[in-house]
């Protein structure tokens, strides 16, 4: 009866593992202790195949050796495996164990053993194999697909057979498919040309450049004509989608500048835009954000360490009021006597930057602080071809937008915006009309202040801070107010977003300088034509 | 009294602009300031309205000393300032030039308010949303009273207020102020001695910065002032 | 002339003689390159702590130039002619010290240069305290192209627009070349110093990797600030140093503070001196670094220390050992007993002056980027080899 | 309510005398007493000999901005171009003529790799070719952007940060080394200037002399020239460009007149300083350097040509001196003095009246009454 | 030379408009020689519109504008405009601030229009002195001479403004609102000074709101309502005029 039989199939199978696995077992152990002694050698090249043996070697000693093996590449990627003496154990806090066995190694003193040293090779193979072996022994299949999707990035230890067995262990369905796409990539040079399109097509999925020169690089050699069909087929649908890829990128690329040129020029657009004050001090502003977000990270890493992640949320209002505090200093304590001597802001304000970059520097020092990148603003998201959106610039591109909205709405629908606009257009007849021109005043510089402050935490992911890391915003922050027209919030956001994409176009052609030079030439060139900006407050003078 | 000024003085660098000028204004009552150009109007209605400094003297309002407050102090106090050369905000709509002027008072019944203030100048019902600075002179000083009302002043303060404005309005105007007086002191600066003696309850000469007469409306023929105001 | 004479005269008559410093601390390079000023101070301290040097104290008049090139010749003339120094510690960039250059030669003074440099240059008025590429960038090039360093075979240099970075670079065209590797093997952008935001550059670097025609490397010239801006938008794009390995020719230690390097181990460097150099004399060095910077209150970390700072710290107990020799304070009479004179330096080398130029034999490594900022030993060279000032390949 | 003009318009004679006569004696003191003097308790020595050249050659580029700011209402953020061409300029013929009659080859060559210099460095061996080109580049380029923006009525805080932009473009330029001036690394190394080696012991004092020298005929030229009726035009211009429209003038030319003798002076200015510090940069071009130079004339008091002379030596003066002094403190120090110059006196130092300090010897005399703000 | 009774300023078909505003629909308008013009209307008008684009300070939508019934100036910049000989008081009076009264005077006159250098080389010339000695007589600010105009009063200004007419000595001479914020006695003397300032190679026309001052001084009235001519003549018929009563001068 073929289904007794299939039965005894299965039991046959599972007693000739079994058996395998208890006469694997002594030669194992022999087999670790060469494994270990080879990769302890300090020979490159004995190194290597070790540790490519360890990912094949584990895999078929079954679940216990794949640990073991997992545990070795670890320990040698981590550095924390100490070789000499004809001894190789593994440092762990409760002491060292032996690497063959993993029992402990007593009377070892470790600080004479040293660790080998790790190259680049070395550490690709050994991240490699240590990805093979999480796949075969991790437990939730999420650390699984994450090993996986490693694995299809570090191939130096994968070998269709791992890949084979790896598919054949799997339980999950749908990361199953994704191992078998992947074990079928890799016979690309198979005999077969049926496995060989089959790597093609199974390639093509993921479209990349990297993925198209590998096709292009396996065709060179082809004489099948049906292999080369399939590889030109699915280069051309490569390509195209790297070109949708590369203008998505230019315009987010263009975008995320924009976002920063924008946020940059905000508190501007309100300081020198709306209340006529040339502050020279704006990038100083930017810079005081930034160091109170750090402020706001260390406070949290000593009292909530839970909350860290969270510290550039939590840091907005503080960065925004941080720098609020300083403008509205700034203003009560020499701007408000200058408002009728508007040239003379610029003496003042240059002097306060100067004294705020220079206070920084003594109190805190000049070097970079350190930022801590919680997840949401650090990697990126592989979206489409070579298009990456890297989430420091999507967390810039968020803030800015919603800065954006935010004082639009402010300036236009409440009181304050209204009065900020009649006090500057005519601060005397604003006090008699019954504004209270002083507090106006210091709220709107220091609503321009605040703003500046929230540009620094939002610009701190991308941007080293410092005490100097303000001077370099202030030609392009007032060049995207004057281009905008002075006084307009939404000619600051179509200047940023103008410039920002023009820049972005131009720059892979001719380079960042000469895009930048071009750039400011076609805005001086364009201020000729409209010579108060592109939105020019209309109407008599 | 409404308002008593005392002693009061004013320099420009080392220009006396005003020397000692005294006088007070009653309640609901209408007091015209008159005096040749450069005698001092302007500067003085300034002082008043805390937009400089005065250098000597005092000013109460309503019994409290206002002579350092700021402007916009002396503005919700109860004084509404229609300024020579109308100073209205150019960029802000019409409308908006009375509303902020409403909301930052927050006056009681603003609609009301409101609708009253276009009735009595219609053109700015007709122009509410164009831009102040685009207005006719003549506009932009229907705007500046307008304006001055929106607070619902105790005193309302008029520096040449008819001062290029077309006839017909400016028989508006002198109506309106007429018919206000009752309701709020007033004090008017103005060339058209006519006008201001018809509506003067008392009256002020200024030249070089003194007070050189001050008296009664009704005696303004008999005291000669048309007589001050010529060499 | 008469007032030289009088600035001898003075200094002849006080009981302390002075050492200047130009090292910016401000600017794109401060934080960098202001740590020197306080190593200087330092290793005067050490001298002090002995009785100074012929008797006199040493006293360290320290500027900052603001990584303003011409204000580092400006400056150099003050130390040297207003506040009459001995010797002039300073510069970092190469761009820098060719400022001074004519400042130091006019007045034969003496400059002691701390940094790894492009050579081509052999001034009797500049101690090269650190290496030329013969001794530090080419050993490690070397190394990115053999079998166990990546076999390297294509190379996309990216650098800061200036001498250093252009004289580097054209030298290793000519090391390429003349190992027969074509032209269409590397590619050559600059960006202005200081530049910060390399999106699209690590784009062109990432299709430049994934063409056909072997192992693709960057090898890095930026200087300052941009140094942490590169890595950072190069961890976030999402390339290791598995896939493209960078050689950051002037990425130290200090560069990493504010970065967290996990996704960037494996990444190279190569100096004449890491941190992590073994020996008891390196141990020695980092106590006292990090005593001083806690006595002083110094605003940088005590447990980061990078080449420069050791070169400088050589430099000065390098120029005391020739003063003594000397007897004399004397520009001249230093330089002469400087030839051939040994100093045991941190990185465990006993490191010395070459007789007929002003350069220093030192030793070389080559570092890997670990997890916690540090660079890890690759590769250190068995002994001090000769520096060469002028390259072969320069015109190759 | 408007508030009268507070800028002063023509220079107190006073203060103006007083400066040319400081200017003299200079002109007197420091080749003597850098010169056969140097050695005596009196003397100077190079170093600040040189100090006092290179702070002639700001104040002369204080006076060139003042001229076109204070007087025309022009505001330059981006005088840095002007001083910056006159340098770059003098830089190029002095390596030029090293490389020609001295055989020094320039750095640029070595790492750039070329065996000649590009086409442009053509003729600048000679100096009456470079001197004369000190004049004309600046002034045409100063002709051709001065004609385009003021034509397109392109005025007031808009001009002054398109004229920043445009310097941040030339920094940007230069920078790049391909483009043929030095990049980064400048101009150095500088052999000899007008045959006379660099290092030779008359050219300190020379050169620092030579400055003293123009900035006085400048400053007095340019007083005169702001008393003559075209000053009372540009101040016209300042004052109500519109309304000077409707009484016939065509304010272009004397804008553009003014514009580019200021972009000249500051040329020249550029040509004394560079050979006195011995380097020239892009450095001079970046934004903040420009903003300085406007900052020495609004601290000296915009609109008087001596308060721009005194605001650019004080604030240079103060740079120098305590960057050597005490560097730490320095910045501290000059924003202290710039904030305090700002918040009590309302139009910069020259509020500060000779007379006025005078006042407490005369006795029986009221004091003048503060002007009310 | 012009003769009497020529048309000086000929306005044909203009429309102006502001955005979707129209001010001037449609006008035209004759000022001639000889005389003296009053414009009048309600606030909004026109009247300083008309102004703008004869002095080329507004651009029309449509219409011609010509001098002495040939040039162009629609064709022409400000200061060309000026030069053809159109001189203008602005409603809000402006003077050059920083300058003293006598500057002003003497930046006004154009001795040598055709070039600035030459003009500037002309102001030694003794003529320009007796000249502006006249003009501040006349304009009675001869004891303020040396002030600067920052500081004068409103009514002051508004003479030295007219003053700076003066001196420019234009063929058509615009007046807006001269006499806003003067004493009726300082009215008057403007009105004697506008008065002489007729001749037969002179056009003035004088806007301005103060009906018994126009009256005095006008030869002709054309009353602007909304952009369109509602009446011309006289002014004593004008008063009569129901439209113009019921739109400008109210009872
Ligand atoms: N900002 C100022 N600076 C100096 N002096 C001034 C200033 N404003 C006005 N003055 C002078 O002060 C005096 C009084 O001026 P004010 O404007 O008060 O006169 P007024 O009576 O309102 O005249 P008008 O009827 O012309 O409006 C005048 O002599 C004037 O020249
Ligand atoms: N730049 C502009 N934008 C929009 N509207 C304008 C502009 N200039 C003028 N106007 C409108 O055109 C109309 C005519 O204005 P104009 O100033 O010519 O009136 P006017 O006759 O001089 O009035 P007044 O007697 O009050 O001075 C007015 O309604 C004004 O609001
Ligand atoms: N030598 C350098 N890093 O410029
Ligand atoms: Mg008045
Ligand atoms: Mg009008």
């Amino acid at each position: 009866m073929p289904f007794r039989f299939l039965r005894l199939q299965g039991f046959l199978a599972a007693a000739i593992l079994l058996l395998a696995t208890l006469v694997a077992l002594p030669a194992a152990a022999q087999d670790r202790a060469d494994i270990v002694a080879e990769i302890c050698s300090g020979d490159f090249a004995a190194q290597q195949s070790a540790l490519s043996r360890l990912a094949g070697a584990g895999v078929e000693a079954g679940s216990e050796g794949a640990l073991w093996a997992r545990r070795i590449v670890e320990a040698f990627e981590g550095r924390s495996l100490r070789c000499g003496d004809g001894l190789a154990v593994i440092d762990t806090p409760d002491g060292p164990l032996r690497a063959s066995t993993l029992e402990p190694a007593e009377g070892v003193d470790t600080s004479t053993l040293s660790a080998p040293s790790v190259n680049l090779r070395l550490r690709a193979v050994a991240a490699s194999a240590g990805a093979v072996l999480r796949l075969f022994t991790e437990e939730s299949v999420a650390a699984r697909a994450e090993a996986a999707a490693y694995v299809d990035r570090r191939r130096e230890a994968l070998t269709p057979e791992i890949l084979a067995a790896a598919v054949e262990r799997e339980t999950d369905a749908a990361l199953r498919d994704t191992l078998s796409t992947l074990r079928a990539s890799l016979l690309l040079a198979d005999p077969d040309p049926v496995n060989r399109i089959a790597a093609i097509e199974a390639i093509a999925q993921d479209a990349t450049l990297r993925n198209r020169t590998a096709i292009a690089e396996a065709l060179a050699g082809e004489t099948d004509a049906a292999v080369l069909a399939a590889g030109e087929k699915a280069m051309a649908g490569i390509d195209r989608t790297l070109a949708l890829g590369k203008v998505l990128a230019t315009l987010y690329s263009g975008a995320s500048y924009a976002s920063v040129l924008f946020l940059a020029a905000l508190g501007l657009a309100i300081i020198f835009g709306l209340m006529g004050v040339i502050n020279l001090a704006q990038g100083e502003l930017i810079m005081i954000g930034a160091y109170a977000a750090w402020f706001t990270q260390e406070a949290i890493r000593a009292a909530l360490p839970g909350l860290l992640d969270y510290y550039l949320i939590l840091a907005i209002p503080v960065s925004f009021l941080a720098a609020a505090l300083v403008g509205l200093l700034m203003e009560v304590l020499v701007i408000r006597r200058l408002y009728d001597r508007p040239l003379m802001t610029l003496l003042a304000t240059w002097a306060i930057s100067l004294l705020l970059i220079n206070t920084v520097r003594v109190t805190v020092g000049s070097q970079n602080l350190e930022f801590y990148q919680p997840a949401y603003v650090s990697g990126g998201f592989p979206v489409l071809g070579d298009f990456i959106m890297t989430s420091n610039r999507l967390f810039a591109i968020a803030v800015a937008l919603f800065a954006f909205i935010a004082v639009v709405i402010l300036l236009r629908r409440s009181l304050f915006g209204m009065n900020v606009r009649a006090v500057t257009q005519n601060r005397a007849m604003a006090g008699a009309a019954g504004i209270d021109t002083r507090r106006t005043d210091m709220m709107a510089f220091a609503l321009g202040s605040g703003l500046a402050g929230l540009a620094g935490l939002a610009l701190s992911p991308l941007y080293n801070v410092n005490p100097g890391m303000g001077t370099g915003f202030i030609v392009d922050s007032f060049m995207v107010v004057v281009l905008g027209g002075v006084g307009s919030l939404v000619g600051a956001i179509v200047a940023a977003l103008g410039i920002g994409q023009i820049n972005v176009v131009i720059e892979p052609i001719y380079g960042a300088v000469a895009a930048k030079v071009l750039v400011l030439l076609l805005v001086i060139v364009f201020i000729q034509w409209r010579p108060e900006g592109l939105f020019a407050p209309k109407g008599r003078r | 009294m409404l308002l008593t000024i005392s002693n009061l003085s004013q320099h420009y660098g080392s220009a006396r602009a005003l020397d000692g000028v005294g006088f007070s204004v009653d309640k609901d009552s209408c007091t015209a300031v008159l005096g040749r150009n450069g005698a001092g109007k302007t500067t003085l209605l300034q002082t008043l309205m805390g937009l400089m400094p005065a250098t000597g003297g005092r000013i109460e309002l309503d019994g409290a000393d206002i002579t350092t407050a700021p402007p916009h102090r002396r503005a919700r106090g109860g004084l509404g300032y229609v300024p020579q050369g109308r100073e209205i905000f150019s960029d802000l709509s019409v409308g908006q030039n009375i509303e902020i002027v409403l909301r930052n008072h927050r006056v009681s019944e603003p609609d009301a308010l409101r609708d009253e203030i276009v009735t009595l100048f219609p053109v700015l019902g007709e122009m509410w949303h164009r831009r102040g600075g685009d207005l006719s002179g003549g506009q932009q000083q229907q705007l500046a009273i307008g304006r001055a009302l929106a607070s619902r002043p105790k005193m309302l303060i008029l520096d040449e207020p008819t001062e290029g404005i077309q006839p017909s309005i400016v028989q508006a105007i002198e109506d309106a102020i007429r018919d206000l007086k009752g309701r709020m002191a007033i004090l008017l600066v103005e060339q058209y001695y006519d006008f201001a003696r018809s509506v003067a309850d008392a009256y002020v000469v200024l030249d070089r910065g003194r007070v050189v007469k001050s008296g009664k409306g009704a005696d303004m023929e008999r005291d000669g002032v048309a007589d001050l105001l010529t060499v | 002339s008469p007032w030289v004479a009088r600035k001898a005269f003075a200094a002849a008559h006080s009981d302390t003689v002075k050492l200047g410093c130009l090292f910016s601390s401000s600017g794109t390079m401060a934080n960098i390159e202001g740590r020197l000023n306080y190593v200087a101070r330092m290793a005067a301290e050490e001298l002090n702590a002995k009785g100074g040097v012929l008797g006199k104290m040493v006293e360290v008049v320290t500027t900052d130039p603001g990584s303003d090139w011409p204000l580092y010749a400006q400056l150099g003339r003050q130390l040297i002619q207003q506040e009459g120094v001995a010797a002039t510690f300073g510069c970092w960039t190469s761009v820098s010290r060719k400022s001074v250059l004519p400042v130091v030669e006019q007045n034969d003074a003496l400059l002691y240069y701390p940094l790894h440099f492009e050579g081509e240059e052999n001034s009797k008025n500049v101690v090269y305290l650190n290496s030329p590429p013969s001794s530090s960038v080419l050993p490690a090039v070397e190394y990115l192209m053999s079998e166990e360093g990546g076999s390297a075979k294509r190379f996309f240099m990216l650098g800061s627009d200036y001498v250093w970075p252009r004289t580097i670079n054209q030298q290793l065209k000519g090391y390429w070349a003349s190992k027969g590797i074509e032209a269409d093997a590397w590619r050559e952008e600059y960006v202005p110093v200081g530049h910060s935001n390399f999106q699209t550059l690590i784009n062109e670097i990432r299709a430049f990797a994934d063409q056909p025609g072997g192992q693709p490397v960057v090898i890095l010239t930026v200087v300052g600030n941009s140094i942490p801006d590169f890595f950072r938008e190069y961890v976030n794009q999402g390339i290791s140093a598995f896939d493209v390995p960078v050689l950051g020719l002037d990425a130290l230690e200090a560069d990493f503070e504010g970065l967290d390097t996990t996704a960037l181990v494996g990444h190279l460097n190569c100096w004449a001196y890491l941190q992590n150099a073994p020996g008891a004399r390196n141990q020695e060095f980092l106590s006292a670094w990090a005593n001083y910077v806690n006595a002083n209150g110094v605003p940088y970390r005590p447990d980061v220390a990078i080449d420069p700072m050791v070169s400088t710290y050589d430099g000065v107990h390098l120029w005391a050992l020739a003063a003594e020799k000397a007897g004399s304070f004397d520009v001249p009479a230093v330089r002469e007993a400087s030839a051939g004179l040994t100093f045991a330096c941190p990185s465990g080398y006993e490191i010395s002056m070459t007789a007929e130029n002003t350069y220093v034999k030192r030793g070389v490594f080559i570092g890997s980027l670990n997890e916690s900022q540090g660079f890890d030993i690759l590769w250190q060279s068995p002994d001090t080899p000769d520096p060469v000032p002028f390259s072969p390949y320069m015109n190759a | 309510m408007a508030k009268i003009q507070s800028d002063a318009r023509v220079d107190r004679p006073l203060l103006f005398r007083i400066v040319a006569i400081c200017l003299l004696a200079l002109i007197v003191a420091v080749p003597l007493l850098g010169g056969p003097l140097s050695g005596s308790a009196l003397g100077l020595t190079p170093y600040l000999a040189n100090i006092i050249g290179q702070i002639a050659t700001f104040a002369l580029l204080a006076l060139a901005l003042d001229l076109i700011w204070g007087f025309g209402g022009i505001l330059s953020l981006g005088h840095g171009l002007f001083f910056a061409m006159g340098g770059y300029l003098i830089a190029m013929h002095m390596l030029k003529a090293g490389y020609v009659y001295g055989g020094v080859t320039p750095d640029i060559m070595t790492f750039m790799g070329w065996t000649e210099l590009p086409a442009y460095w053509f003729g600048f061996e000679s100096f009456p070719y470079a001197f004369v080109l000190i004049l004309l580049v600046p002034g045409l380029v100063a002709f051709l952007y001065g004609w385009m923006s003021f034509r397109s009525r392109v005025s007031g805080v808009y001009f002054a940060i398109i004229t920043q932009a445009l310097t941040y473009v030339a920094m940007l330029l230069m920078y790049r080394n391909d483009t043929g001036f030095g990049g980064n690394n400048g101009m150095t190394g500088f052999s000899t200037l007008l045959g006379v080696p660099v290092g030779a012991p008359g050219m300190v004092t020379g050169l620092a002399t030579a400055s003293l020298v123009v900035l006085l005929l400048a400053f007095l030229a340019c007083g005169a020239l702001m008393r003559s009726p075209f000053g009372r035009l540009l101040i016209a211009i300042r004052d109500d460009e519109a309304r000077l429209r409707f009484l016939g003038y065509d304010t272009l030319w004397p804008k553009l007149a003014a514009w580019c003798l200021s972009g000249v002076l500051a040329a020249i200015a550029g040509a004394l300083y560079v050979p006195q510090v011995g380097i020239i940069n892009p450095r001079l071009l970046a934004p903040e350097v420009s903003i300085e130079i406007a900052v020495w004339v609004a601290l000296g008091g915009r609109g008087a040509l001596s308060g721009a002379v005194i605001g650019a030596i004080i604030i240079s003066a103060l740079k120098f001196w305590l960057t050597g002094f005490v560097p730490e403190a320095w910045p501290f120090i000059l924003a202290g003095v710039v904030l305090v110059v700002v918040t009590l006196l309302p139009n910069g130092l020259l509020d500060l009246k000779p007379q006025r300090l005078l006042a407490p010897l005369r006795r029986n005399r009221k004091p003048a009454p503060e002007p009310a703000e | 030379m012009t003769a009497p009774g020529a048309q000086a300023i000929q306005i044909d078909g203009l429309r102006v408009s502001f955005g979707d505003f129209v001010a001037i629909p449609q006008l035209t308008f004759i000022a001639r020689y000889g005389e003296v013009h009053g414009v009048i209307g309600p606030n909004g008008a026109g009247k300083t519109t008309m102004l703008d684009v004869i002095t080329g300070k507004t651009r029309p939508k449509a219409g011609t504008v010509r001098l002495d019934g040939k040039v162009d100036l629609l064709g022409m910049d400000e200061p060309a405009i000026a030069l053809a000989g159109v001189g203008r008081k602005f409603q809000k009076p402006s003077v050059f601030e920083a300058l003293s009264v006598r500057e002003n005077l003497e930046t006004a006159l154009r001795l040598k229009p055709r070039s600035i250098l030459a003009e500037i080389r002309s102001w030694a010339d003794p003529r320009r002195g007796t000249r502006v000695a006249e003009v501040l007589e006349e304009i009675g600010l001869s004891d303020l001479a040396d002030t600067p105009a920052g500081i004068l009063a409103h009514g002051q200004k508004q003479w030295l403004e007219i003053g700076m007419l003066l001196m420019q000595r234009p063929k058509l001479l615009m007046l807006d609102e001269p006499v806003a914020g003067m004493t009726e006695e300082e009215t008057r003397h403007t009105a004697d000074l506008v008065r002489r300032l007729r001749s037969p190679e002179r056009a003035v026309l004088v806007i301005e709101h103060d009906m018994a001052f126009v009256e005095e001084i006008a030869d002709r009235v054309t009353v602007l309502h909304e952009g369109n001519p509602i009446f011309e003549g006289r002014m004593a018929d004008a008063r009569q005029d129901p439209l113009v009563r019921q739109v400008y001068l109210g009872r």
